[in-house]
């Protein structure tokens, strides 16, 4: 089997309106990137708790990009409540000694192909040098 | 799936296409009964066995499938395939059908789709679906993705052997079915004929040279590069070969008039573009190279699409080549001048060349008898070209989509909704009318 | 998460079907595998693959284990959710099922076309995973019912909106067609002949303008600006602005214009009732909108060809117009001195490549073909040849286009009548120049690629420019309504061949050339294709809306208010008193679903149906242990 | 430095007959068809069009513009119907107007001028072909005219087509006769030389003659002579029922008129003729007269519309062609390659060039004949 355990994941949770067919449309341009990437479609990001991040990581992700629509998002507002969201996100990871890095929050148009392969790459090689959060966790408390 | 028609429908479309299917379900949207009349043994017209389509590279399949999934299980729809309109005259303030329902000697009521006469069948015949390059039983199934997914017999090629007959497990296959004939009438009709591609290489431009299996239409070059294709890869006739080298040779009898096809076929350049972006996927290593007189890229997105071929590495060459012959090795040998490259006589050597040949007029565009008027260009014609295209000269009776002409696929089906609107708004008033009188 | 479910519930019985999509995914991922593994999953009573899950044999495999009560929720993987998510939602309805309970697993577009190997498969399967456990976690979902408005809004009044006004008013619709200015007609007032019939554009208009004045469905609201805009399919609510005209350009118009009435007036439109002479809002209550709100022609910034730098720098537009207004048997003349020659540009604004053309401050560059440009040239080419056999006439192109019904002809008879062409590259756009030496005041020189590329020095004393077609001025109705743009800055359909005259919020049809470049007769069929499905929509007096709105539990909610505070959308969320005390309540219709109260919540009392926490803890949790099951196994 | 376009050699070129110059959308399919490709030849008519559109320089040179054989192969394939023999004719005119004529088509000129022929010979030698056998002069009982081209009247090889003909016309009983001295060349090459004001000339004095002497019916021993009386002549008020040599044995033959022995077993490839076939639509006759004496009857690949031409025509028969340039060379290696015995054609000019062709090539074993050579030598 090629994929394993070891093989550090990335979460990447998907405004339906934009970044997730922005995802498709990198997918229909045939553009790689990692295997270790997973999309979540989600209406609007802005529904998850700030704690919701930490459980994600804390489940053997090490890395997670939460694409919105920006400002272009649909729901008018919800993008400014995402922002303090993710804000509340870092207070809690700082809290904890966790690595920021690990949480992005960027904007992905459906025609964004560029963005989006950068902004995977990006955090697939930073999920490939820190590893898993749960690991580094864990070998922070030994 | 609904096989037995009613006596009376609202709309009786011709063609079970990808404009004739958007029109029933646009009109049945309407609350409208439609019937549909097509020819073939499935729905999905031309477009349901083309590879990937432009600009955005869907899968033909995956767009067609839904709208033939959707039309087979409306419930104001009526699909009559195998079937073609013998007869119409004006019955009534509306009209009256005749259709002649060929003898698939298949049961449709019965038939399961399971295959097993298809198995069964010891006959191997060229599949022209496939693009004649692969073999199908003399009982069959059409294809993979058919609507309805019931088997048809070949009545010329078959040898009475009766296998088929032995195996089908409900006993569906009767060797001895004879067409049939059924009546109906309907208020107002819309045509979706179609359109057929040029049969023959235009033989005055390109000689006796043109006729070698390497030298292939641009709907072959669909089967070869569908995902359900033939060889399931790119691959050459004559050997097998995969080619090093594609070309593709545009306005293959379009914008002649030596030919009689003064217009612009108005998809090649595009298709031509598709098709070599297709092969730049599944041929890494070729060379690709398109013979063009103006690159013709002017729907939404079509432009941004031709400068990525372009970057891409696909070669584009302003010349008009003629076929002059083959190598021993099989490949192609193309002539031309070369305008833009410093000149003169160039000749060069292809693995593959696909003629992206002109769109005719289907040979039965008008099976109603009406005598609805033509356009110059020999496809249907319409009274009100610029604000209702879809509008004939006759009462009640609408077209759309390449019955009216050469005309990509979005155009097509936005077409075949602005059929379905004027069809409607004219079922509409007559039901109006109908009232005041009564 | 399983222990939440109430204890009458049965155990779900997920069926997962894999597609290989003739290839698109199998060729990538080992679809028999993924379908093994599945059927290794919790809860999963079949797993099976086929070649095109969404056609009629795939549909029948899922719809025949629904009924025969093998399975009571589905999982599909195949492509994109937007390509088929509904086709399998109905394979639930036929089946007698609720629609709801279906997941979609993205292994096309997010898998075989991304990655390759077994790592393709691995990804795969484990949003297979993913996708089960979300299944089991769905519930069945109520569509929301909402009565829908009898009426339509068109927005724009040029030849789209007209026609569209006109088609569902024939289909018992009520109509309003607004449009900001005092005119019908938008830009085919502008022109003189439309090919290729060579009707005149004005007889046209005065036909269409005389069906829709005289047609008591429509209410026609000129100089009328949309300035809010709420609600949601099958009943939105718009209010309009009616304000007298200000500005000198349209007072000027207005002057030339005698008793207002459905004639045409040549290169002004139709003025089809008095402009408001008083500022007046309208509120409207309205099931669907049509946009038509058409295009504009490009405007070079000054210095491109020349243009502005010399009054001899024409754009097609303002030819045909100089055009127009020259006497029959008169010669070709420019500010009082004739024309013995001209040259005439295509692409100009169209067609532009990024690292070859410059984007003017503060623009994108128009990248897409404006379509119609070429024939329209070669259209006014030929005609002044034929008016004007004494003016030379250069056409510099790149393609020539007229890919159109009749289109051609226009080109042969251009080429017929000596219009002598040449063709450009990119990269060597024709210089314009003003030319003191010769005997013409403007020197445009060209590198004609069929001449291999030579140098061609062309003396002419006018530079006609066949301007591209941009996006109306829309900035403030996108916003306003939250409108899809593409790159090219037109509005954005659903799909170009699934749905090419909606737009993704329900409710919202495109009509013309807001769309995209088109010429009239397409921008009709755009027209009318649109007002078929806004028509289908309205007549049915209801419209069914996806049910992924707010819901409470309002066992756990203790009335606390904070995702009344939060939510985004007046009234979606209220609270009130109940029994067991203050508890929030959801408006449904309103509710956009975005899920903003859901992270306000601290009781995780409120969830938006069909996304809820629980569904994505199940996913993540499964997408986590995905490859760590597997890698045990291997 | 650019060039300017010098837009009113446009004009002249349209105005002196080469009416469809713009209709031309520069597809460049001309040039690959062109049978100068077959010899790497430079003569290049979509640049050419493109030059004089433009009113540019280039093609007027000798080489290029006299280069055309005028075989017809572009006109019936191009995309816009362009009448692209007679563009080249118009801008051959400007130049020949002007003087400009290349020196060997000069004397040819000249010598129509002086002689009413191209090949210098004096006018009262026209009838020299015929000594020793039965001719008779055309009255107005006789049914034809017999027209020979010039080509037959005066160069040898040629002279024995006239006499095989005669010699069949008189087996079969065909009511015929020829006229002297006094008849002018068909003036065909000289149009497309681009001598307009010549070809009127010749062509009044044969259409007075053959108004003087009655004549209604004219048989043509040319495709070239046959394709201006019955296209040109029309136009200048001569309506003549034409019919080539070809057509008529191939009647004669099908109705039992001539005494054929049909046992010639010879491999027998036939040429098609530009001015017979591509210019006039003639295709089976000449396959029937041949398949009368009972040969074996060989296609070449490039046969009937794609026939490529022997390079004879557009005045080139008296232009020095280098070897490797003659399109003649190509054909009867064709024709020897596809095992031919003998390779038949039907045009005056055609047989000249093959025939030097099969020379140069050292075909020792491939005989060059026009069909009445054919045919009279299988007279029983």
């Amino acid at each position: 089997m090629h994929a394993t355990a070891q093989q550090p994941k990335v979460l990447i949770l998907a405004s339906e309106a934009c970044a997730y067919p922005g995802a498709n449309a990198v997918g229909q341009a045939h553009q790689a990137y990692s295997d270790h990437a997973y999309i979540l479609r989600a209406p609007s990001p802005a529904l998850f708790p700030p704690q919701f991040y930490l459980d994600c990581l804390d489940q053997g992700f090490a890395g997670i990009i939460i694409m919105s629509c920006g400002v272009e998002c649909p729901y008018e507002g919800a993008y400014q409540v995402l922002a303090q969201r993710v804000d509340q996100a870092y207070q809690l990871m700082k809290t904890r000694g966790l690595d920021l890095r690990r949480l992005r929050l960027t904007a992905i148009c459906t025609v964004c192909n560029r963005a989006f392969l950068n902004e995977v790459n990006q955090m697939t090689r930073l999920a490939d040098e820190i590893g898993p959060a749960r690991d580094a966790e864990t070998a922070q408390a030994a | 799936m609904n096989h037995a028609p009613e006596n009376h429908y609202d709309a009786l479309v011709v063609g079970g296409g990808i404009a004739g299917l958007q029109a029933a379900l646009d009109l049945a949207e309407q609350g409208f009964r439609v019937a549909v009349v097509e020819e073939d043994a499935s729905v999905g017209g031309k477009m349901i066995r083309l590879s990937k389509v432009f600009p955005t590279l869907d899968c033909a399949s995956c767009i067609t499938t839904p709208k033939m999934a959707a039309a087979a299980h409306h419930p104001r729809i009526s699909l009559l395939t195998y079937s073609r309109l013998a007869g119409l005259e004006r019955a009534g303030g509306g009209f009256a059908a005749r259709i002649e329902r060929k003898a698939r000697f298949v049961d449709e009521d019965q038939c399961i789709g399971c295959r097993q006469c298809e198995y069964a069948c010891p006959v191997l015949l060229p599949d022209a679906d496939q693009g004649g390059f692969a073999a199908r039983k003399a009982i069959y199934i059409p294809f993979g993705n058919a609507i309805p997914q019931v088997a048809l017999r070949e009545e010329e090629n078959c040898t009475f052997c009766g296998k088929c007959e032995k195996v089908c497990p409900t006993g569906a296959v009767d060797l001895l079915q004879q067409p049939q004939e059924i009546s109906l009438t309907a208020e107002a009709v819309v045509l979706a004929t179609g359109f057929r591609l040029m049969t023959d290489y235009p033989n005055r431009a390109y000689g006796p040279a043109a006729r070698q299996p390497n030298l292939i239409t641009s709907l072959q070059m669909e089967r070869l590069l569908a995902p359900h294709g033939p060889y399931m890869r790119v691959l050459r006739p004559s050997d097998g070969k995969e080619p090093d080298s594609v070309a593709f040779i545009q306005c293959a009898g379009s914008r002649d008039l030596n030919l009689g096809v003064p217009y612009c076929s108005r998809v090649c350049c595009m298709y031509a573009i598709k098709q070599a972006m297709l092969l730049s996927g599944a041929l890494p290593l070729a060379d690709l190279t398109v013979y063009y007189l103006d690159i013709r890229a002017f729907g939404k997105n079509y432009e941004q699409f031709f400068q990525n071929a372009k970057a891409m590495g696909v070669e584009f060459v302003k010349a008009k080549p003629v076929v002059v012959g083959s190598t021993a090795e099989g490949a192609v040998r193309l002539r031309y001048e070369d305008q833009e490259g410093g000149g003169g006589g160039q000749e060069r050597e292809h693995d593959l060349v696909v003629m992206s040949l002109a769109v005719l007029p289907a040979a039965e565009l008008d099976p109603t008898g009406l005598g609805v008027g033509l356009g110059a260009d020999g496809f249907l014609g319409s009274v009100s070209p610029k604000l209702a295209p879809p509008l004939t000269d006759q009462e009640g009776v609408f077209a759309a989509g390449t019955a009216l002409g050469p005309k990509d696929i979005v155009d097509t089906i936005v077409e075949a909704g602005a059929a379905a609107s004027q069809a409607a708004a004219y079922l509409a008033a007559r039901r109006a009318a109908g009232r005041a009188a009564a | 998460m399983s222990q939440d479910r109430p204890n009458n519930h049965p155990e779900p019985k997920v069926g997962v079907y894999v597609c290989h999509c003739g290839g698109n995914i199998s060729d990538q991922v080992d679809v028999e595998q993924v379908a093994r593994q599945a059927a290794g999953l919790p809860g999963v009573t079949a797993a099976r693959h086929y070649s095109f899950m969404c056609s009629d044999p795939g549909q029948q495999m899922i719809l025949e284990d629904l009924t025969s009560g093998r399975v009571d929720r589905v999982v599909v993987a195949s492509c994109a959710p937007a390509l088929h998510e509904t086709t399998f939602r109905e394979v639930l309805r036929r089946a007698g099922l609720n629609p709801y309970l279906y997941e979609h697993a993205n292994i096309r577009e997010q898998v075989s076309w991304v990655h390759h190997g077994p790592g393709a498969t691995a990804k795969a399967t484990a949003l297979v995973a993913a996708a089960t456990a979300k299944a089991r976690e769905l519930a069945p979902l109520m569509p929301i019912r909402v009565a829908a408005t009898r009426h339509a809004t068109v927005i724009g009044g040029g030849v789209a909106g007209l026609t569209a006004a006109l088609d569902l008013a024939a289909r018992g619709v009520e109509v309003a067609l607004v449009e900001t200015t005092p005119f019908l007609g938008g830009n085919l007032a502008l022109l003189d002949r439309t090919f290729p019939t060579n009707e005149a554009a004005a007889d046209l208009l005065t036909g269409l303008a005389r069906r829709v004045l005289a047609q008591e469905r429509i209410s026609l609201y000129t100089c009328a600006r949309l300035t809010g805009f709420s609600g949601y399919v099958g009943d939105f609510h718009l209010s309009l602005s009616q304000a007298p005209p200000r500005d000198d350009e349209t007072l000027e118009r207005l002057a030339r214009f005698g008793e207002p009435g459905p004639e045409c007036q040549p290169f002004r439109g139709v003025l089809p009732v008095a402009p408001p002479n008083a500022e007046r809002r309208i509120e409207l209550n309205t099931g669907a909108v049509v946009l038509a709100t058409g295009f504009r022609h490009y405007q070079p910034p000054e210095g491109e060809y020349g243009y502005r730098q010399s009054s001899r720098v024409l754009t097609l537009p303002e030819f045909i117009a100089l055009m127009a207004a020259i006497p029959a048997g008169q010669p070709l003349a420019f500010e009082g001195s004739p024309v013995a020659s001209l040259a005439l540009v295509h692409c100009v604004g169209s067609r532009q490549i990024p690292g070859i053309h410059e984007p003017p401050p503060g623009r994108e560059l128009n990248q897409h073909c404006s379509r119609v440009c070429c024939t329209a040239s070669l259209q006014a080419a030929g005609e002044a040849r034929e008016r004007f056999p004494e003016t030379t006439i250069y056409e510099l192109y790149r393609d020539i286009r007229s890919y159109g019904r009749g289109h051609e002809d226009y080109y042969l008879k251009a080429s017929r009548s000596g219009v002598v062409f040449a063709r450009f590259n990119p990269e060597d756009p024709p210089r314009v120049e003003a030319d003191d030496s010769g005997d013409n005041p403007l020197k445009v020189t060209v590198k004609d690629t069929i001449l291999a590329g030579e140098e061609l020095e062309l003396g002419v004393d006018l530079v006609v420019l066949a301007v591209g077609m941009e996006p109306g001025p829309v900035a403030e109705l996108t916003q306003l309504m939250k409108l899809p743009q593409g790159a090219d800055g037109f509005l954005q359909e659903v799909h170009p061949k699934l749905r090419p005259v909606e737009l993704a919020s329900g409710g919202l049809f495109l009509a013309g050339t807001c769309q995209a470049p088109m010429d009239v007769g397409e921008a009709a069929s755009a027209a009318a294709a649109a007002a078929v499905k806004a028509a289908g929509l309205v007549t049915r007096g209801q419209v069914e809306l996806e049910p992924f709105v707010a819901t409470v539990d309002l066992a756990r909610c203790d009335g606390c208010g904070d995702c009344v505070a939060a939510c985004l959308r007046e009234g979606a969320l209220t609270l009130i008193e109940t029994a067991a005390g203050q508890k929030a309540r959801v408006e449904p219709a309103l509710c956009l679903g975005c899920g903003v109260c859901v992270a306000a919540c601290p009781a995780e009392a409120i969830q938006v149906a069909g996304w809820s926490l629980p569904q994505f803890r199940a996913m993540v949790q499964a997408i986590a242990q995905s490859g760590a099951e597997q890698g045990g196994q291997a | 430095m650019g060039q300017t376009p010098f837009i009113e050699v446009n004009q002249a070129i349209v105005e002196s007959g080469g009416v469809d110059l713009n209709a031309c959308m520069q597809c460049g399919l001309c040039a690959a068809v062109c049978p100068w490709r077959e010899v790497a030849g430079e003569f290049l008519p979509r640049l050419m069009i493109r030059q004089g559109q433009l009113g540019l320089e280039g093609y007027e040179s000798d080489d290029v513009l006299f280069g055309c054989t005028t075989c017809n192969k572009c006109v019936i394939n191009c995309p816009r119907e362009v009448d692209i023999i007679g563009v080249m004719r118009a801008m051959r005119s400007l130049v020949v107007e002007s003087g400009g004529a290349p020196e060997t088509l000069k004397a040819v000129l000249g010598s129509c001028h002086a002689n009413g022929n191209p090949w210098s010979e004096p006018r009262e030698k026209r009838m020299a072909w015929s000594e020793g056998l039965e001719v008779p002069a055309f009255t107005p009982d006789k049914e034809h005219l017999l027209f020979v081209c010039c080509t037959s009247c005066y160069e040898q090889r040629s002279q024995k087509i006239a006499r095989s003909l005669v010699e069949l016309l008189n087996r079969a009983g065909v009511s015929y006769g020829v006229l002297g001295p006094e008849q002018n060349c068909c003036g065909e090459s000289v149009r497309k030389i681009g001598d307009e004001a010549l070809f009127q000339k010749l062509a009044k004095a044969n259409l007075e003659m053959f108004q003087a002497h009655g004549v209604k019916k004219i048989i043509t021993t040319s495709p070239h002579c046959l394709q201006t009386f019955s296209r040109d002549y029309p136009a200048l008020g001569g309506e003549y029922q034409v019919i080539h040599s070809s057509q008529l044995l191939a009647e004669l033959a099908a109705a039992g008129r001539l005494p054929l022995s049909a046992s010639d077993g010879r491999k027998v490839a036939y040429h098609d003729p530009c001015y017979l076939g591509r210019h006039g639509g003639v295709f089976d006759p000449p396959r029937a007269a041949i398949s009368a004496c009972g040969v074996q009857v060989v296609e070449l690949e490039r046969e009937k519309e794609f026939s490529l031409c022997c390079g004879g025509g557009g005045g080139r028969v008296w232009m020095e062609t280098p070897p490797e340039q003659r399109f003649s060379l190509l054909r009867v290696q064709e024709a020897a390659a596809a095992g031919a015995q003998v390779l038949a054609t039907a045009c005056p000019y055609c047989v000249s060039l093959l025939e030097d062709s099969r020379k140069t090539a050292g075909l020792e074993d491939l005989r060059i004949m026009e069909i009445s050579e054919l045919l009279a030598e299988n007279l029983g």
